[in-house]
């Protein structure tokens, strides 16, 4: 039965044999002869050590493409020109779905005809060997980056392939990436990740893991990113995982992300076990951009500047062509420029917000009431909190598309910008929370003089790429139905 | 007009955030909205069309991936006894495409109408009411 | 003899009837015809009531070519497709210096040509009827931008032409443009200008007038730039301009520029009497920008940051292409939408800076110190006050290249990177306000473990440029001897 | 190495900050500098290289105007008896320009080396450390 529990050393075997009959490379994992070939690696590559000892924000884009001599050229590129400090690979989508022969026919299609036929790297078809050419190919550390429920396959590859950090997590790898897969066996896939990870570590080679903060990355209110963080830090951390970086994604509003990245910080050490080391990734607006370059180096630099501010020990950066499709090489080096730029501007100022520390308080509680309706739903055990605080709805997600989770919280943007929560649903947490919330919302539908409904929440949706940060009604500005000047293309129904 | 719309994110594409927004607004444009959600196969959209006799059927797919997702798209369509208007938006190729070369490629595929990620809900309705006030039942399709 | 006093109505025609001599085009103007003109100009295009009525910054970029078509192209575009809600005209540097026969060759050579043989738009040389062909084709009001000493002929011509506002200043434009005028000369000159200013006020026609504010645009103490904005303002004033906008370049620290800002507006409406409307204008960084677009739009970020939170009533954007010579209309029109952006996502959060009080106040109290030594140099009279301060070091500005001031001061930034005054040269302020820069210095340097030196000046000239803000040593970064990545061309002595 | 250099800025431009960077460190690396500042005539640069007996002659220029300034500048140099080392540098066209054609164009005029204004003090150091101790007075010219 599912249990935050250590999977024992003889299960994790039996699983392990199992999970790596799932695709031919899968048989080319050995344990022990791939944490020789970690111990080989120089410490510039050596993940946990480079984020953890660093002393100012390490920059970090995605990026991920079908063939591996293309990925090494794209990842050559962003260390050279984009000065990333650590690196990404971003897994495609059929093998986040674990679709491995729709990926293999995509990679054979990508390498006949050299067209993008996939959105990332086939860490899992290309095995073992492979993986670690990239690895050797490049100076810096490398992170598998994905959004897979089931990554057990691609955990083994990978690590065995060389890469010391692996992104992801059971309910963020599953929440906002699938629709039918339950919470109760992703756990359990996730679990055989994490040992496999704690594994490694009790060899002395620590793989980092990354829950992914963000989730939807639309409008995702911090205190619940928070508290989903925490518990599938605690999960991890159960399976001996000791390099965790939790994370978190930008909501626009300077104060509240300054707040949110302290308590994550200050909640991530104080919930987790001491022998657990806690960093934290900010990422760059998550959410809609602007269909205008311009504009969204606009975006960019205010992640850069919140960057600066709330030092986070990393950051994911975006490129200025985020809303048209995966980015140019060139694009996704200048994302990294531009926000570098600004940090580096800007972090050796002493900028002190107003406010930081009520907002970070009311995060704060609102992430442990989050936290302790998980555990009081699992009856101490949070694996089975997990599953029962998102079936009931205590714990909830806007915009999740899983049907293990109710999906029903609704966000929406209070009067100064900050996001708070229009529609509770069943989320658990206190009348006294809620009526906080009640409180600013009604101030904002006062100054716009409308009600709170539905609308108001698209409007948000649709507001940073409209060209503002809160969706008033009647602003004018950029809105889809105007006519954008960074437009690339006008929708069908002007064209015909 | 209550002309009937089935709506959906094809193959493992989970972008749910636009066809929330698209499906709130055909609602309150008054369409009878059957949202299937995310990851939705081909047999999922025409078994829901067939059901529902629907007027349209609107894809959605941002992750790049629409191409592989929707070949033979069509034919099951044909294969289920649907015969609506259909439409595919989002982000429909991977990376920095040309929309026109794009555009082609899914009217070739038989997509009576092709649209951008700029598309606002509005852009959807005001061609949903022109294409279904027209068809108001198998009468001529749209070639736009 | 040179006194802070209005010009009587016969000699101002006098005068009037000299400058108009100066170059052909002069004869055109007819101020009686003139005010028709302007009355005739819907209330889209008077510059003042748009200026000051403005419920959110407005923002201007820079922009003018030789020819009169391609100008108006250039400003369709950036109202077009940049949203510029305020437009320019840049003047080209013959016509700065009083060489109309120089501009005339450049402008024929442009039109016969079509190459860019002029680095401004000619305004004397195109005459008051082809001016009002300008306004008449543009929807937003348009300022005549240019840095001329002696501007008299320009005012004439172009306020006659139907444009409503006018930059520049007796000091700001002789200063840092040029080297040999007389600061007496310059601000004779500029009383014409400003009396003409003056004169079609009282005719109901309000010609706002902005002082230049960025001075030489590098590292200026704030408390400088606004002890000059301040009695430039006072001269104008005192010739009949009822619309002053008094500007301020930004230095890149946030608190000093929001500071730096609130201490303008406030000395502005004390110093200035209450019949003149003041308004601020904050221009995106003036300094040397990085020779890569991606980080110059981390700096073009950063003063649209800025100008969120401190909301002055007019923006100067700049573009990404900075470093590189005269923007393309393209590049201009990305510098205002990534502005723009920044603004409105930023502009409706309440951000209040820890700081911001105690360097206003420090800002304050300097600039008042140099006001003061002003009037005392002049025993009372602003003007005779100037040219004596600037004459003794009293008042100074670093980096100037005219003669007329001694150019001993010089800046530097603090530990925080706030610019500070390193050299004081004679430059007339209290000991306690030179024990604070010093002491603020003298931390930096302790950082540092480095002597305070030129070569810390020198460093923190080039920091911006070279990726950061404050010019460490060893700092590593994009130096120019390193091989940036957005470097369009190596140096002579790498390619050879 | 007390090579002597005439230093400023041509024509009606004022952009002074470059050339007092520049003062600084050739005074700095041994060099004996006259810096004539902004705005500074052909012939004003001529005098001051024939008096001082200049062995370089480093022309700044920023605002775009630098091909005007600068025609018939060797001439007024050779005039003057001057025969230094020429060396242009800053930003020499106006607008967006391919910096190769602008060095060519430089070049052409009678330039020893052409520099970009990404060009740091230290590399016009070791160009002149280079040409001047090749010259060493009126030995070769160089051509690069
Ligand atoms: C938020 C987001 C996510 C969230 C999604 C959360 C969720 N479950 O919904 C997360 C973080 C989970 C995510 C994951 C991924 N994403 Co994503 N994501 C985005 C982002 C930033 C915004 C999308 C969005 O919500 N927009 C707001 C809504 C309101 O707009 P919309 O979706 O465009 O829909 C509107 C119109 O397009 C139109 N429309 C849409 N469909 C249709 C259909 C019809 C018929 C009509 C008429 C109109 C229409 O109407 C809608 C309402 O106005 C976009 C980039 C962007 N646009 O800025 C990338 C983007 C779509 N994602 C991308 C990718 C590659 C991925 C991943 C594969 C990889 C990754 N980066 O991790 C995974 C995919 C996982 C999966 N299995 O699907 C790429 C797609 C690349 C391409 N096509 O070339 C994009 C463009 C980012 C990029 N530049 O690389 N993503
Ligand atoms: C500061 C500045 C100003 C200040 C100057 C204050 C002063 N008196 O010095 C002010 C605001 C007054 C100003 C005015 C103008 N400016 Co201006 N200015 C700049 C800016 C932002 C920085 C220049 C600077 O100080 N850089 C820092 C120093 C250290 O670097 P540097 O000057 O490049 O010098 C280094 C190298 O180039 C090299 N170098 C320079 N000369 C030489 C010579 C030799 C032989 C060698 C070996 C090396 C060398 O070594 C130096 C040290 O490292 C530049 C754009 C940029 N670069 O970011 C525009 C820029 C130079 N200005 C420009 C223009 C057009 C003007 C104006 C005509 C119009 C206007 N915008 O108002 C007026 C001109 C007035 C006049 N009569 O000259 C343009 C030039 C356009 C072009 N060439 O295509 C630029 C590029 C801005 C732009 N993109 O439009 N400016």
């Amino acid at each position: 039965m599912l249990r935050d529990e250590r999977i024992p050393a003889e299960q994790l075997r039996r699983i392990d044999g199992d999970v790596r009959g799932n695709w031919p490379t899968g048989q080319a994992v050995d344990f022990e002869e791939a944490v020789e070939f970690h111990e080989s690696l120089p410490a510039s590559k050596r993940f946990a050590d480079v984020l953890e000892n660093a002393d100012r924000p390490l920059l970090q884009p995605r990026a991920g493409v079908a063939r591996l001599e293309e990925q090494i050229s794209l990842l050559e590129h962003l260390q050279n020109e984009g000065q990333a400090d650590l690196l990404p690979t971003t897994i495609d989508s059929y093998t986040r779905d674990n679709q491995y022969e729709k990926a293999q026919t995509g990679l054979e299609e990508a390498r006949e005809t050299g067209k993008a036929a996939l959105n990332g790297f086939p860490a899992v078809n290309h095995g073992v060997e492979r993986c670690r050419e990239l690895v050797d190919a490049l100076d810096a550390p490398i992170e598998v980056r994905h959004g897979t429920p089931d990554a057990r396959l691609l955990a083994a590859i990978t690590f065995a392939g060389g890469f010391q950090s692996f992104e992801g997590g059971p309910i963020s790898y599953n929440i906002p990436y699938c629709k039918e897969n339950s919470l109760a066996d992703t756990i359990e896939h996730w679990q055989f990740v994490d040992r496999l990870a704690g594994a490694y570590t009790e060899r002395g080679i620590t793989i980092n893991r990354e829950p992914f903060g963000p989730l939807t990355g639309t409008l995702v209110p911090p205190s619940i990113a928070i508290a989903v963080m925490l518990v599938e830090g605690k999960l991890a951390a159960t399976q001996g995982v000791r390099s965790l970086t939790l994370g978190y994604g930008q909501v626009g509003n300077l104060v509240q992300d300054v707040a949110a990245l302290r308590a994550l910080k200050k909640l991530g050490n104080e919930y987790l076990n001491d022998d657990v080391t806690v960093t934290t990734v900010f990422h760059e607006w998550m959410g809609g951009f602007p269909p205008d370059e311009a504009r969204a180096n606009g975006v960019i630099g205010l992640g850069g500047t919140t960057a600066a501010i709330a030092q986070p020990d990393k950051v994911i950066t975006k490129s200025p062509q985020e809303f048209q499709g995966v980015p140019t090489k060139e694009a996704n080096a200048a994302g990294l420029r531009t926000t570098r730029q600004m940090l580096d501007m800007v972090r050796e100022q002493a900028i002190n917000l107003e406010g930081v520390d009520e907002e970070q308080e009311l995060i704060e509680r609102t992430a442990m009431e989050l936290v302790d309706t998980v555990e009081r739903h699992g009856d101490g055990d949070v694996a089975l909190g997990v599953v029962d605080a998102f079936a009931s709805g205590a714990l909830d997600v806007p915009f999740a598309p899983s049907d293990a989770a109710m999906g029903a919280v609704l966000p929406a943007r209070d009067d100064d910008g900050r996001v708070r929560i229009f529609e509770f649903a069943e989320l658990d947490v206190s009348d006294d929370v809620k009526e906080i919330h009640g409180n600013f919302l009604d101030e904002r539908a006062r100054t716009e003089g409308r009600k709170r409904s539905f609308k108001m929440v698209a409007d948000d949706v649709d507001a940073i790429s409209d060209g503002r940060l809160i969706g008033r009604p009647n602003a004018g500005g950029n809105s889809r139905s105007g006519d954008d000047p960074g437009a690339p293309n006008g929708g069908e129904s002007r064209a015909d | 007009m209550a002309a009937t719309v089935t709506l959906g994110v094809i193959g493992s594409d989970a972008h749910v955030v636009g066809i929330t927004i698209l499906e709130q607004a055909l609602s309150a444009a008054g369409f009878e909205v059957h949202n299937l959600g995310v990851q939705t196969s081909q047999e999922e959209f025409a078994e829901s069309a067939a059901t529902h006799d629907a007027d349209a059927v609107l894809v959605s797919s941002l992750y790049g991936h629409a191409e592989q997702d929707c070949r033979g798209f069509h034919e099951t369509l044909t294969e289920a006894g649907v015969d609506a208007v259909t439409y595919i938006g989002g982000n429909l190729a991977v990376g920095q495409n040309d929309f026109e070369e794009t555009r082609r490629t899914f009217r070739d595929m038989g997509f009576d109408r092709v649209f951008d990620s700029e598309t606002s809900p509005e852009e959807a309705i005001r061609a949903l009411e022109m294409d279904c006030a027209h068809s108001e039942r198998d009468t001529e399709r749209v070639t736009a």
